[in-house]
């Protein structure tokens, strides 16, 4: 990273200033210690040392007040400090249920009393056992299809539908998106019971490829509702992000010699990298845990394209609940999303390092 | 390769008006340059050309076609932004090579291509820099790179230099000349330096409050603006003015009477405002005005502020005792100043009384209320519409 | 993408453990090999397929494909707590009419009559389902420790004690032994309270949702009896277990045995506590006599019995309540009628209705056959801890209580789930509870008594 | 591809300078297709652009949501084939609004009496799905917001292991509901977790807080939040990520402290994505249904989505009022985006 | 209102270093230009001043303090932008009163101090006006305005002219001059524009490569370079160049001689390569070279192209015959090729044979290996480091 791509009093790796402090945090640590052994100064070449320090005159200030004053002194370190902490905070917050998950994996079955920081027990063999009970891989399998085909369709469809909100001027612009907006005021229920119907009708055309006409058990009957489901926020997150790129690039784009489509693919997504990578993650996990289609537009057989929900509750029998297993399942079945995450990241968040919207 | 016309355009913003009635025609592979004051309209009407503004009316032209509602990709144009606009997520290759990899071109031709443009813009070894780990004048380049790089028929250049050092500039402008000559490009430019409009333009095309002023060669627009607007705006320093009337025998400023035979000037009669014109090259201190075959009456003044050019001196004469010494030095805007141009060695100082002449040759006439010429010179019959090319009008 | 199934499968829709029990480890003692010995044409397989086990996620999933008028699955394994609902919207085909006489007549004669039942249409008396097994709630408990407690437990197995009796006996092994709890039960807010752990209190009472159990499967004209006295007592009694007698709304002499969390669990967790020898009482279903009678957890130390009660059947007030009873579970199979092969789909089902298929299964899985006789012949050695407890399982099903399902049954028990539980944690007064449960059961009642008949 | 234009004159043997062809790129090039679409009017053009996915919501959305509609006009028949009865008007959303529908918990019980302060309610509030779903929607957007925002200005730094600390903050968001709602079912659940023992120690909960409606609410609230300050998150991140940092150095020069930078600057720029999050946000949470169902019940917390579900798959069919309720959640929600959309309204980008 | 000093400021970024080793130190209320090629460091050293970029080595200096480490907002900075970088949400009123409201201004105060500034940089009538809505140059005063309308010690203004046309930029100047004198503020400065580097600056700093070259008042970096870098930097056209040898008495280049003897030259002995430079205004025709007291042998040239700028002509002279017609038009780069600059009236057409000479007086002698400059006039004894200031240098 170079020095001007960030906020220098924020960023925590900058080697310059964090050198300049450390030449003068000792100094402070010193009249800390001195004063947790008990304030004496313990001796005539410390003494000297004190009248020497030039900040001699906070002695008998408290560690608190000492520190509020390098605070003002030193405003950096101070948001240093509350960036440290909240850092801390929150990954505490977001990683303890996970934790708290891996416990219960890893707790046998049966011994799921009182867990709090340990295991009740140590059985890593859940792990495995996942497989062995159910073919999960298969579900994550069809899962991941279903994700990614719902991700490509809502992100290139709504790619276009949020070039021409976020860019065009058009008469009825306004009352369309409000009925893009409409969908979501709905529970998927409501939805259902149409689609159900639907999807068991036998259409001739779709015979050839799916046997017997109908989309149930395909993963259309999932990839088709659950993209028009998370449509409407992916087409509001692109329409924002497209909207504040600056017409000059576009102009340049095609002046250059791109179509108006060209310029949407060449400059504008590219340039909206945050936000459609954003919108993407977005999709993709939304549709690979979605519960409610997923669970009803299929069998549940893993053949016929159920997803990664039925795995998980099929550890969940009438009566008794393989916790364990349920927990293992989960942790490994949101593996391929932290990869996701992991890779998409560097679009998510740094695709552009100095800010993308520089004209 | 390209003649590129305009007719009657126009274009308004809500409560603006960018471009008002502009028509103007430019000859295939002529180099017409605009200027004017900021915010006149020039890159409105380049992005009129580009395809990038529809006008609210009018027809553009390019070639033979009308291509008024052509997408920008199918006008054969490039063209530099004045925002610069690069790609942020490009490295300076591939904002380069945008536009050629969108055809197909292959890579060796590519590479060949854009190897070639960063010499000419003196990028060479920073292809793969990303465009914000650049200076300024770097990125504009690359902005130039990018336009050049590609063999349009049409070339639109808005301020393509601002940012450059005075010796790049000089150095970019031979080349962009050699380019014109040698691609026969249609160019059209935009600068806010007067020397570039000078040195490279066939036309320049003044252009102010969206209203198109003049069209005519560097020199045309210099020696015969053809009102006052082009006259205070072509030239740097620019023009002094005297607004007059017009007396029996002359004309009559505040501080001094030129001599002249009103008949002489077609439109006008006597007792009508008129405003002179003289630029600061044409004052001469009275010493040293031997030179100068016909040369007005006496003026007395007082040197103001000496303005040190190295290569010249700029005087700043007030032409009237006792008003108090005014630091603007905009000299159309005070009625008694006047500003002077002098050689570094002539002997002169701050305070002292002069006597300064006008070179009645140089002396331009303005209808006060329009703006309008009504005469350039003094001293011959007004010689107007002269059409003396760029290598010509020296003589 | 999906391909056209083999010509001779027949598809159902079942558990993770019919599932697997359907193939077997070894071909000699699969289902489906039973199936074939009890004389389904060999040429026939049977295919299960199992997706979720949640009851409920079940019953959405059955609901949208009948909704939809698909097939397969050709035939459904229906919890019989919402079989009669889908009887009543037609979305079942009537065994009456397609199963050949001497197999309806068996079927009829030899079966469970509560689960029946349950399985019968409620106008017309035809039968739509044949049961799969019958599932009871029994009383579990550590023998061991309340024998330590010095209480003789021999009677219980086939006379179990008064709820007090019970009570004091788990209080006073949980001191003893100095544990926990004394009694784990399920009283959570869901179906499981309103149809089984409470119907069975009730019901030793006395008490009765509908007047008895003549009504129990007809809506619309019915008297409500939810706010009658025995109801109350039961439900005081509960409060008594949780928070002891000296608590308000609760019966003297009920000691304090059961956690307060009862009221937020369902089977699954009121077991683990009892499971790893936490409590000496344990209410819940056959199926974790599997696990815990076992010999390397609680073997013989396991006690088995038919539910407690408080109240003789002669001194009950409603017809049919009274004494022990124990709340009916347990699964159907039902004939999707959209399935083009019903002809193969009956020989399946009177395939299930031989006795060695019974017995497969209970040796496979532990389901309790239907004909609730065959438990006490099954071989110990085979079929495990169950067989131990053959003649309370017996006892269990001659007290077996349906839950009063009908096509209203799952919104009512959600309404009688969440007041009950609402009463339990004394959120209500046990009075204001059951009032309001029985203006509500009033209103539901009454929406249904015009589509009588339909 | 480029045609060949009138021959220029000028590109001679002198050699062009850049390129080695002389084919110019003027004149229409591309397929008629492509021809047709550049010539388009603005309008004409974002029409067609959005054919693609009208076209898909039509058929996946506005087509169901249209016999949805129609069925709950018509009478609930929970025997017989045919689910539906005759027309009925707007009985079944009277039914909702007057607490008489046939649902376990009400969408709200309301009764307007003259007493001040006018309302009674019949069950506490928090058993009005109406009011658990409001009250759970505010609660949670607000604090998603500004812990979201908090994750996202975090994220937004540059600093060593970042990439690490992304991926544990927006990890929450991939782990499935069911997951989710198991995690917090067992660590409230007294014998398994530490939960509850912590809360009530702390005073907060009671006994049982998931039989507990109040307790419930908590512990579902804190769940959603873990969850879906994620999402926030990771939208308000894009939308940082997209702010030209040369502004901030304007700001600094200028003498913005980083409050104010974030005031001035970040907050406005970053305001259409912060309104874009909160808007889904608040729909989202106005259909939680899931979590509940997974952690406390929804007979102990009532959402409208619940009542939605339950009269659907509850296993008495009763889709018109199924159909009904979904309706009124749709029109509540519709409401509270209109008072979004009111407040926003001025601002750049938000709704437009 | 306050003294900035850089000590050994160096930055380097991943593989350019951008500024190297830069030290000085700017009186308070002076006015520094920073002129030089584009991609020199002029931004970097102003942002450093700013504290927007931590110098990899040395320290910043503002009025007393050490403010290496200080944050941006803490050093009583104004800074105009190269990028301009508005605030795309806010209009021309919030942008420019944006500094104004971070503090406790009054709104009246606010809206008096931002209507002045307007009113400066003519934008009044525009304050409603978005970004977005704005030509090049009026975004361009918008961003000068926003840093005009505070009060900081220093102000910094990275190219804040470059967009504007030649009239306004003069009437800019005016302004800054007089808010430079009323605020007494320090001002450092980058511009491309040799007449406001040499108008408006106490001193010059000229950088290279990141090196700080020659700090000094305009005319001394004009008249006295301190090497062949800022001679050739400096001036508008450039100074021309002929490398040669020091010969017994006097300096032998490829295509004339000059007399004078070495060992009035201190450093260099007999047979040093010598470059002679002399800037286009000096090389005079010799049939009009009477004026000149002190030149050159004559120097037999054709003439090449001719030039004419309307107040001058640049003349480029080639000096071998038969050498092909270079259209290269940066003297220096051509060792036959030599730029004279005549007034327009000068009789002279292109392919004339002519006979020039040079102003003694004005040639300047640099050691060809190092670019040092060694004299500067050859007439005088030379007056080295002298300190003569803006007003008075030109007598
Ligand atoms: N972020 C960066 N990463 C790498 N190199 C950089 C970065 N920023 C600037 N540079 C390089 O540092 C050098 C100095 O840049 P600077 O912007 O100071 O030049 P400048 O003198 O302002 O030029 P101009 O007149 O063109 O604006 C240039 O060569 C530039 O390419
Ligand atoms: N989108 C817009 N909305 C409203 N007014 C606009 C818009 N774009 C430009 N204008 C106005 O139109 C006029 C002409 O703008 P234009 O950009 O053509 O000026 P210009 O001649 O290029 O000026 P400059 O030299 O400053 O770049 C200006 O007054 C400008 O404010
Ligand atoms: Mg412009
Ligand atoms: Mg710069």
């Amino acid at each position: 990273m170079t020095d001007d791509t960030m906020e220098p009093d924020d960023t925590v790796d900058d080697s310059t200033d964090s050198d300049d402090r450390q030449d003068d945090v000792p100094e402070h640590w010193k009249h800390a210690q001195r004063l947790a052994d008990g304030g004496q100064p313990g001796g005539q070449a410390d003494h000297g040392a004190v009248f020497e320090d030039d900040e001699d005159v906070e002695l008998d200030r408290g560690p608190i007040e000492r520190w509020a004053a390098n605070a003002i002194k030193n405003p950096e370190r101070t948001y240093r400090a509350m960036f440290y902490t909240a850092t801390i905070f929150f990954l505490l917050t977001t990683l303890f249920p996970f934790y708290w998950l891996l416990m219960v994996a890893l707790t046998p079955e049966g011994r799921q009393q009182d867990i709090i920081l340990t295991p009740n027990g140590f059985n890593p063999g859940a792990f495995i056992e996942v497989f062995q009970v159910l073919p999960f891989h298969w579900y994550m399998f069809n899962s991941f299809v279903i994700a990614t085909a719902s991700t490509i369709i809502v992100l290139v469809v709504g790619s276009l539908a949020g070039y021409a909100f976020g860019r065009l001027q058009f008469p009825g612009k306004i009352p369309l998106m409000l009925l893009v907006l409409v969908i979501s005021f709905f529970p998927p229920a409501a939805f259902f019971i149409p689609l159900n119907d639907l999807f068991n009708t036998s259409f001739f055309a779709l015979e050839p490829i799916t046997g017997d006409g109908t989309l149930y058990n395909t993963p259309g009957a999932m990839v088709l509702p659950l993209s028009a489901i998370f449509m409407p926020l992916a087409i509001f997150i692109l329409t924002t992000f497209y909207s504040q790129i600056p017409d000059g690039l576009e102009d340049a784009a095609r002046v250059e010699g791109t179509t108006r489509l060209g310029a949407l693919f060449r400059v504008i997504i590219p340039l909206s990298a945050p936000g459609v990578a954003t919108a993407g993650v977005l999709t993709f996990i939304a549709v690979y845990n979605e519960f409610f289609f997923s669970f009803l537009m299929t069998d549940g057989q893993p053949e016929n394209w159920a997803p990664i929900l039925e795995g998980i509750l099929g550890y969940q029998g009438q009566y008794e609940v393989m916790y364990h297993l349920m927990a293992a399942s989960s942790i490994i079945g949101v593996i391929p999303v932290a990869i996701l995450v992991i890779v998409a990241q560097e679009k998510i968040v740094s695709g552009l390092t100095a800010g993308a919207l520089k004209e | 390769m390209a003649r590129v016309q305009l007719e009657n355009i126009t274009k308004r913003y809500e409560d603006v008006t960018a471009v008002d009635d502009v028509s103007l025609e430019i000859e295939d592979g002529e180099f017409v340059t605009f200027v004017g004051p900021s915010g006149c309209g020039k890159s409105t009407t380049m992005e009129t050309v580009a395809g990038l503004t529809k006008p609210t009316e009018g027809q553009v032209y390019i070639g033979d076609d009308e291509v008024t509602n052509l997408a920008p990709k199918d006008r054969g144009v490039a063209m530099v932004f004045q925002n610069i606009a690069l790609f942020p997520h490009m490295d300076v290759f591939e904002n380069i090579s945008f536009g050629l990899r969108l055809r197909t071109y292959d890579d060796d031709e590519i590479q060949r291509r854009v190897e070639r443009a960063a010499d000419i813009v003196q990028l060479e070894g920073m292809l793969d820099r990303m465009p914000d780990e650049m200076s300024g004048g770097q990125r504009q380049r690359v902005a130039i790179a990018r336009a050049i790089v590609r063999n349009p028929d049409v070339f639109l250049m808005d301020e393509p230099l601002a940012n450059l050092d005075a010796k790049l500039r000089v150095h970019m402008r031979t080349e962009l000349q050699r380019l014109h000559r040698e691609l026969g490009t249609t160019i059209i430019y935009v600068t806010h330096d007067q020397a570039e409009a000078m040195t490279m333009s066939d036309r320049i095309a003044v252009l102010n409050k969206g209203k198109l002023q003049q069209i005519a060669p560097p020199l045309t627009c210099y020696n015969e603006p053809a009102n006052r607007f082009v006259a205070g705006f072509i030239g740097s320093p620019s023009m002094n003015f005297a607004e007059g009337e017009l007396v029996g025998d002359g004309l009559e400023t505040k501080h001094f009477r030129v001599d002249l035979d009103p008949a002489d000037i077609p439109g006008v009669g006597m007792g009508d405002a008129v405003t002179l014109g003289i630029r600061p090259e044409d004052v001469h201190l009275e010493r040293s005005a031997d030179s100068i075959p016909d040369s007005t009456g006496t003026i007395s003044a007082r040197t103001d502020v000496l303005e040190p050019m190295g290569d010249e001196v700029f005087v700043y004469l007030l032409l009237a005792e006792g008003i108090e010494r005014s630091m603007e030095k905009d000299p159309s805007a005070s009625a008694d100043q006047l500003l002077m141009s002098v050689t570094p060695d002539t002997e002169i100082a701050e305070g002292e009384d002069v006597n300064v002449v006008l070179d009645r040759s140089k002396i331009h006439l303005f209808e006060t209320a329009t703006g309008d010429a009504l005469r350039h010179g003094l001293t011959d019959a007004p010689e107007r519409d002269s059409d003396t090319t760029r290598s010509e009008a020296d003589s | 993408l999906g391909g056209a199934r083999d010509e001779n499968t027949i598809v159902m829709s079942g558990d993770t453990d019919f599932e697997g029990a359907m193939d077997g480890e070894d071909a000699e003692t699969s289902i489906q090999e039973a199936l074939w010995d009890a004389g389904l044409d060999e040429s026939i397989t049977v295919d299960v397929q199992a997706s979720v086990d949640d009851t409920d996620q079940r019953m959405q999933n059955y609901q949208s494909t009948l909704q939809a008028g698909r097939s397969p699955p050709d035939i459904f394994m229906m919890d019989s707590g919402w079989t009669l609902p889908f009887i009543l919207r037609e979305q079942t085909t009537s065994m009456t009419e397609v199963l050949p006489d001497d197999v309806l007549s068996r079927v009829e004669n030899d079966y469970l009559e509560a689960s029946l039942e349950t399985a019968r249409h409620p106008v017309t008396g035809d039968l739509h389902a044949i049961p799969l097994f019958p599932d009871f709630g029994l009383m579990q408990y550590r023998r061991d420790l309340v024998e330590d407690a010095g209480y003789d437990t021999s009677e219980w197995d086939t006379d179990p004690p008064t709820w007090q009796e019970f009570a004091e006996a788990a209080a006073d092994a949980r001191d003893e032994a100095g544990i926990e709890y004394g009694f784990t039960t399920q009283a959570a807010a869901y179906e499981g309270l309103a149809c089984c752990t409470f119907n069975e209190v009730m019901t030793t009472w006395g008490g009765a949702y509908f007047g008895g159990t003549e009504t129990l499967f007809e809506a619309g004209d019915r008297p409500i009896t939810v706010d009658s006295e025995p109801v109350l007592e039961s439900v005081r009694m509960m409060r008594s277990f949780i928070f002891g007698d000296d608590a308000s709304d609760t019966l003297d002499g009920y000691p304090q045995i059961a956690p307060s969390t009862i009221v937020q669990w369902t089977e699954e967790e009121s077991l683990g506590p009892f499971a790893s020898g936490e409590s000496v009482m344990h209410r819940n279903w056959p199926f974790s006599i599997m696990d815990l009678g076992a010999e390397d957890e609680f073997g013989e130390d396991l006690g088995v019995m038919a539910m407690p009660y408080a109240i003789s059947p002669e001194e009950a007030e409603f017809e049919g309540t009274g004494g022990s009873a124990n709340a009916l579970g347990g699964w159907h199979l039902t004939l999707n009628p959209n399935t083009d092969r019903t002809e193969m789909a009956v020989e399946v089902l009177e395939a299930f209705t031989q006795e060695e298929v019974m017995l497969t299964i209970f040796e496979l899985l532990g389901y309790i056959p239907p004909e609730v006789e065959l438990v006490a012949d099954a071989d110990p050695d085979e079929v495990g801890p169950v067989a131990r407890y053959g003649e309370q399982i017996q006892q269990a099903a001659d007290n077996a209580i349906p839950r009063p399902v009908t096509d209203i049954w799952p919104e009512q028990a959600s309404v009688i789930a969440q007041e009950i539980n609402a009463a339990y944690r004394g959120a209500k007064t046990p009075e204001a509870a059951l009032g309001d449960l029985s203006d509500r059961l009033e209103r539901s009642e009454v929406d249904v008594e015009g589509q009588n008949g339909n | 591809m480029a045609t060949e234009s009138e021959s220029g004159g000028t590109d001679s043997d002198e050699g062009i300078l850049i390129g080695g062809d002389s084919e110019t790129e003027r004149g229409r090039s591309g397929n008629a297709v492509i021809n047709w679409m550049e010539n388009l009017s603005e309008a004409a053009y974002a029409y067609l652009l959005l054919i693609p996915a009208f076209a898909l919501l039509a058929l996946i959305a506005f087509y169901p949501l249209v016999m949805t509609f129609v069925m709950s006009l018509r009478e609930d028949r929970t025997r017989g084939l045919e689910p539906l009865g005759g027309f009925v008007g707007v009985e079944n959303y009277v039914d909702i609004l007057t607490g008489n529908a046939r649902l376990a918990r009400q969408f709200m019980d309301v009764t307007l009496s003259t007493s001040f302060p006018f309302l009674e309610f019949g069950v506490p509030l928090l058993q009005q799905a109406l009011f658990v779903t409001l009250g759970f929607a505010v609660i949670s957007v607000i604090l998603e917001t500004v812990i979201g925002f908090g994750q996202a200005y975090v994220l937004d730094q540059d600093f060593r292991g970042r990439r690490w600390v992304r991926v544990a903050i927006i990890l929450p968001w991939a782990v499935p509901i069911v997951i989710q709602g198991m995690i917090f079912f067992l660590l409230f659940q007294p014998t398994v977790g530490f939960g509850s023992d912590l809360m009530q120690w702390l005073g907060i909960f009671g006994a049982d807080p998931l039989a507990d409606s109040q307790d419930s609410f908590i512990i579902i609230l804190v769940a959603d939040i873990w969850k879906s300050a994620a999402f926030m998150a990771l939208l308000i991140l894009a939308g940082l990520q997209s702010v030209d940092r040369s502004l901030y150095d304007v700001a600094r020069v200028a003498g913005a402290s980083p409050w104010q930078r974030f005031k001035t600057i970040t907050l406005p720029l970053v305001m259409p994505a912060l309104l874009v999050a909160m808007l889904f946000r608040t729909m989202d949470a106005m259909r939680v249904y899931g979590l509940i169902e997974s952690t406390a019940g929804c007979t102990t917390v009532p959402s409208l989505t619940c009542l939605v579900v339950e009269a659907m798959f509850g296993g008495t069919r009763i889709y018109a009022t199924a159909a009904a309720v979904a309706f009124m959640t749709a029109l509540v929600i519709g409401l509270i985006i209109s008072v979004y959309v009111f407040f926003f309204r001025d601002t750049e980008g938000g709704l437009y």
